[in-house]
């Protein structure tokens, strides 16, 4: 069976975000000074093909931990999305 | 990573004597936040307590040093009312772990100490070593250094003009990521303690970055005791670099300095605010009123432990007199950077650190800046050398053409141009010569000047023998900056080393020390300044002992940069200098005898020099079209390179009665290969004679060919395919 | 305002942004061949007359988010869309073309090199139109040896937007081989076509991944940009 | 009000991905063949106050057009999280 995922990679908290920063930084210079916390990280969608969900689920795991993020410094997030 | 059940001062890195120094000179216990200050200036890494006495023994003085060890950076007259100022760092921790974030953050740590001298960053330079390619990880690591080294440098608008990158296993565990910057200043305008005097009631101004609870790594036990569950292992160990924070702190502080606003200026690095305060404050012989209220923070509810020690990048600490402060806070606001009056010099030599209504530290300044303890440590001699066999008595039976083959492909050897292409080595528009080049030459603007640097360091010479290891170091970058014709005049390093705990550590940190100033002596290069990095080891497996050496070299006249390679053909080829039995510690014994034992080359001092003395002087007179030294390789691998970077092939006899393949990849030192115009060829000789250098006229440039006369030949084709391949191959990747 | 001061040649203005990194280099780029430079500030919408503006090579903001993302929004752009409209020459360099691409006035986008590894090294550039203000002296086919240096110069758009782009030649340099040949082993990016420059339809907005203001000194490189500076040093002259 | 949104920035399909491309080829090597189409995109994280969501909402919406994507090469996704 085949299924879609999509990976969400995050700075871990305390960690400076520069790309959040600017971001934020350039909002207000475009009339929007009501936004706080902006944090950038990455979004990796990926389709596995595997026997059932919790197989496929356990394998985007660790490809998260191994080769998506840096547990050093980012966590991870994962939706499943539709099946393919 | 459970608190193990130990006193904090422990916990904190401080020994039950340390803790007793700081009660002695407190006249009571230390509060926490003291202890963590304490801590955090008295370990290793701030306070140099393993090496300082050796260290102290290291020539500093020279008619053109300005600033020598103690600053920021060292700093060096060359002329033209300009200072050059350069230093070295290490960053090979966190790379480990991290290793983009790590390579970044290490550029923009010594590109700050660059800026507190009040000089603006001319180059980059980044020494590194892995372990063998062959391994996933350390390309992982390679990887990820490269471009976080380029990923800083390259947004910050500073050249990375140099390096070296070696492969050994020791460093598998243990890469070592070395960052040296230069910088140019008007030769009256560095900001160092002696030219720039702070007065009482001067404000202390920190810009840049906000503080956050990043980088305490050090505080972190006493965090994880204020801490809920679990919050330890959020805890980030490694920072992020913030490249465009980094250009904004340039300029701004470059501005601030042209601008004469500032009566000191110093980087936040070990130790953040503590490290910067305390050491502005007791260089100006006071102390201060440090407010953690005033603090930026990125994140709330920040302890004042935190606050003191949090290693937090891209922070600044200026020294301002009241009626300059509107104009130091404009430009920050101009570069949009957040600044902040954080202390007041006060004239007593007190630091009183508040947070609230409390009073939440108080101590003397200078004790936590200079009064660091000092260790004498045990040494124990282990030397290699002695115990293991010559690789010049050892059999070799194979052929020269594939020995020259395997050696060319050797990671070490090979072409760096997969590295080196992912930096820019152009902005600022003055690189005269870079990648490719014995050493890089930068011109200096508004001048005709150009500064040759060229870093060094002999891991697998110093594991064999730790005094000739270092003294090789130099010796080699010294003749790497005269090959292009320019002299040597001063030199920072990189002390990279295991656990100074450790007889055995500390006695090749001691031997290399002693090697370092013997050659420093030897060819007028004093130390102006540096960096040790220790406890580069895992179980008791450390790297190799390895000074890396730092070069700066001067070209009068920048016009008159000697080339590398074969540009031309029909030029005469001569080495000059002699060819001895020594193969130890070589690349050849290693990749093709699968040896590294013996003895490293001998080095006598005095041939160096002169050898260095007759290229400068060749160079100054044009008298050579091509030089390249004769380093790791040997011979074959020099002319092969030669011919490589200049598309020029060779017909040479290899002159001397030593067997073929020791003639060919002997690595004795003192040696380089040149280039010369057939009818200059008498000049050089005679030059040679009166240097009384070692001179031979061994053949001739020209053509597709590369003959080895006698022994075999190839084509500059195979050789550059071999060459260029080796390292993309190494990394799967299609050439 | 240099008004007053003797003119000693065009005046091209140079911007800029936090960030920017090349922007001394194409000041004195301009100085070196002939003409005023001018430099502009990113806060400041007024471009003080000047008969052409450059936005120079960096990391604009850090470009973090996308390269010329929030360059787009700064006041300078104002004046620069205005003497744009007007037919004013305008050159991005690097990060000045995708601060162009971005703010839309020039076509198409600017990703990650195919190799995602920042490239630094010398190409060869192959001319293909002199309808723009940096190629007026040059012929169609001549190449150049111009070094580029970026993370993010792989030149993408849509597929019907690219066709339009190649049948109005509105492609201005492709990477190319030493002879002229296109060559995808000289393509140091991944770019669509080999583009390594284009144009708006007007013609007068240019923009280049390769960095000319890095070519013009034979003592630290390559020359293949000084043809491309005296063609914009000439016609903003024709402007005055 | 506060609210909490996370805005997914993907590559037009069709556009060559080459960061979606290097995880694709780097996942076989550490033993996962059975992985496909694997896009890398951005994830933003911000913090709104606006009177409602629906105001909240069109206000992300418009920054997610005009500064977080480029409409030329990429199309957003947003996600409400929670309200903070
Ligand atoms: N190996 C060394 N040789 C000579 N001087 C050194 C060496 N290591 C450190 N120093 C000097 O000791 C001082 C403190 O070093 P360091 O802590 O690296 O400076 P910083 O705190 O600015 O990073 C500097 O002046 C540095 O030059
Ligand atoms: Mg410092």
């Amino acid at each position: 069976m085949t299924f879609v995922f999509e990976v969400l990679v995050t700075l871990k908290p305390g960690l400076s975000d520069p790309q959040g920063k600017a971001v934020e930084g350039a909002l207000p210079t475009l009339g929007w000074s009501n936004v706080r916390d902006v944090h950038v990280g990455k979004h990796i969608r990926l389709t596995v093909d595997a026997d059932d969900e919790a197989a496929a689920l356990a394998q985007v795991d660790e490809m998260a931990t191994r080769l998506l993020s840096n547990p050093v410094i980012e966590e991870y997030r994962i939706l499943e999305t539709e099946e393919a | 990573m459970a608190v193990v059940e130990q006193p904090l001062h422990r916990a904190l890195g401080l020994t039950d004597d340390e803790l007793e120094r700081i009660v002695q000179t407190l006249g009571r216990e230390p509060n926490r936040n003291e202890l963590a200050m304490y801590g955090a200036m008295w370990s290793e890494h701030c306070s140099y307590k393993s090496s300082k006495i050796h260290l102290r023994t290291l020539p500093t003085e020279g008619p053109a040093v300005l600033v020598g060890p103690g600053q920021d950076a060292g700093a060096v007259d060359v002329g033209d009312g300009v200072a050059v100022v350069f230093k070295m760092e290490s960053h090979s921790h966190p790379s480990a772990i991290e290793p983009f974030q790590g390579a970044a953050t290490g550029v923009g740590g010594i590109v700050r100490d660059i800026i507190s001298m009040g000089a603006r960053p001319v180059a980059l330079l980044d020494p590194l070593m892995f372990g063998p390619l062959t391994d996933e990880r350390n390309r992982w690591l390679l990887g990820g250094v490269v471009a976080g080294i380029g990923g800083y440098g390259n947004c910050i608008g500073v050249p990375t003009v140099g390096g070296e990158i070696h492969f050994a296993e020791p460093h598998s565990a243990n890469p070592s990521v070395n960052v040296m910057c230069v910088g140019i200043a008007p030769a009256d305008g560095l900001m160092t303690s002696a030219s720039h005097e702070a007065h009482v009631g001067s404000s202390m101004v920190l810009y840049g970055a906000s503080t956050g609870r990043d980088g305490i790594g050090g505080v972190s036990v006493l965090a994880s005791a204020t801490l809920e569950e679990g919050a330890q292992g959020s805890r980030p160990s490694v920072q992020i670099g913030d490249p465009f924070a980094g250009k904004l702190l340039i300029e701004a502080s470059l501005e601030m300095v042209e601008g004469g606003l500032l009566e000191g200026l110093q980087d936040l690095g070990g130790a953040g605010i503590t490290c910067a305060v305390s050491e502005s404050a007791a260089r100006a012989g006071m102390g201060a009123d440090l407010d953690l209220d005033a603090v930026p923070l990125r994140e709330r509810s920040m302890e004042p432990f935190e606050i003191l020690t949090s290693e937090s990048q891209e922070r600044m600490l200026a020294i301002v007199a009241p009626e300059r402060l509107a104009d130091v806070r404009a430009v920050c606001d101009k570069w949009g950077l957040a600044s902040a009056v954080i202390a007041t010099l006060v004239p007593d030599g007190l630091l009183t650190v508040r947070h609230g209504d409390d009073i939440v530290a108080r101590v003397p300044a200078a004790s936590l800046a200079d009064d660091g303890p000092e260790y004498d440590r045990p040494l124990a001699p282990d030397d290699v050398a002695e115990t293991s066999e010559d690789p010049a008595f050892m059999p070799f039976e194979g052929d020269l053409h594939g020995a020259l083959v395997a050696v060319l492909s050797s990671p070490n050897i090979a072409s760096k141009r997969w590295v080196f292409e992912q930096y820019d080595s152009l902005v600022q528009g003055q690189t005269v010569a870079s990648a490719g080049s014995d050493a890089a030459v930068i011109r200096v603007p508004g001048t005709l000047k150009g500064l040759a640097l060229s870093s060094d360091g002999k891991g697998r010479f110093g594991h064999l023998d730790p005094y000739l290891g270092a003294a090789h170091a130099v010796a080699e970058a010294a003749r790497n900056v005269a090959a292009t014709g320019a002299r040597p005049l001063a030199i920072t390093n990189c002390m990279n080393f295991g656990n100074p705990e450790r007889p055995v550590v500390m006695w090749q940190f001691s031997e290399a020390i002693r090697g370092m100033r013997d050659a420093c002596l030897a060819f007028d290069t004093p130390v102006t300044g540096g960096n040790v990095s220790f406890y580069n080891e895992s179980g008791d497996s450390a790297i190799w002992p390895t000074p890396v050496i730092g070069m700066l070299g001067l070209l009068e006249d920048y016009r008159l940069l000697v080339p590398t390679g074969f540009i031309r053909a029909g030029l005469s080829i001569c080495i000059l200098g002699e060819t001895f039995a020594e193969l130890g510690g070589s690349e050849f014994a290693d990749v093709v005898l699968g040896t590294i034992s013996g003895s490293p080359p001998a080095l006598d001092m005095e041939r160096e020099r002169t050898l260095h003395d007759l290229l400068h002087e060749a160079a100054s007179i044009d008298l050579l079209v091509s030089a390249h030294d004769c380093g790791d390789g040997g011979l074959a691998v020099t002319l092969a390179e030669q011919a490589v970077l200049g598309g020029h092939g060779f017909v040479v006899a290899v002159p001397g009665d030593l067997p073929p393949h020791v003639a060919l990849f002997s690595e004795s030192a003192s040696r380089a290969v040149v280039a010369v115009a057939p009818e200059r060829l008498e000049g050089l000789a005679e030059l040679a004679a009166a240097r009384g250098v070692p001179f031979a006229s061994v053949g001739e440039t020209g053509g597709p060919r590369v003959v080895f006369d006698g022994l075999f030949e190839t084509t500059v084709r195979e050789l550059r395919d071999v060459y260029e391949g080796a390292i993309p191959r190494l990394l799967g990747e299609d050439v | 305002m240099t008004s007053g001061t003797p003119r000693i040649g065009p005046r091209i203005g140079v911007v800029t942004f936090p960030g920017s990194l090349d922007d001394r280099d194409a000041l004195r780029a301009v100085e070196t061949m002939g003409g005023e430079p001018v430099a502009l500030w990113h806060a400041d919408p007024d471009l003080h007359g000047v008969d052409a503006v450059v936005l120079p090579g960096g990391f604009s903001y850090g470009d973090y988010l996308r390269t010329g993302a929030i360059a787009r929004f700064a006041r300078v752009m104002d004046g620069v869309r205005v003497f744009a409209e007007r037919g004013g020459p305008v050159l991005g360099i690097c990060n000045g073309f995708q601060v162009l691409c971005e703010s839309g006035l020039l076509p198409g986008a600017l990703i990650r090199n195919r190799s995602l590894r920042f490239v630094c090294r010398e190409v060869h550039l192959r001319v293909e139109t002199t309808q723009t203000p940096v190629t007026t002296d040059l012929t169609p086919g001549e190449v150049l040896d111009i070094p580029v240096k970026h993370g993010e110069g792989q030149y993408v758009g849509g597929a019907e937007e690219l066709a339009r782009l190649e049948g109005e030649g509105q492609v201005v340099f492709r990477y190319c081989a030493p002879d002229g040949t296109i060559d995808e082993a000289y393509n140091p990016n991944g770019s669509t076509n080999g583009i390594a420059g284009v144009r708006n339809a007007a013609g007068n907005v240019v923009g280049l991944m390769p960095h000319p203001e890095h070519a013009v000194d034979p003592d630290v490189g390559p020359t293949g940009g000084q043809p491309l500076f005296a063609s914009l040093l000439a016609q903003a002259l024709a402007r005055v």
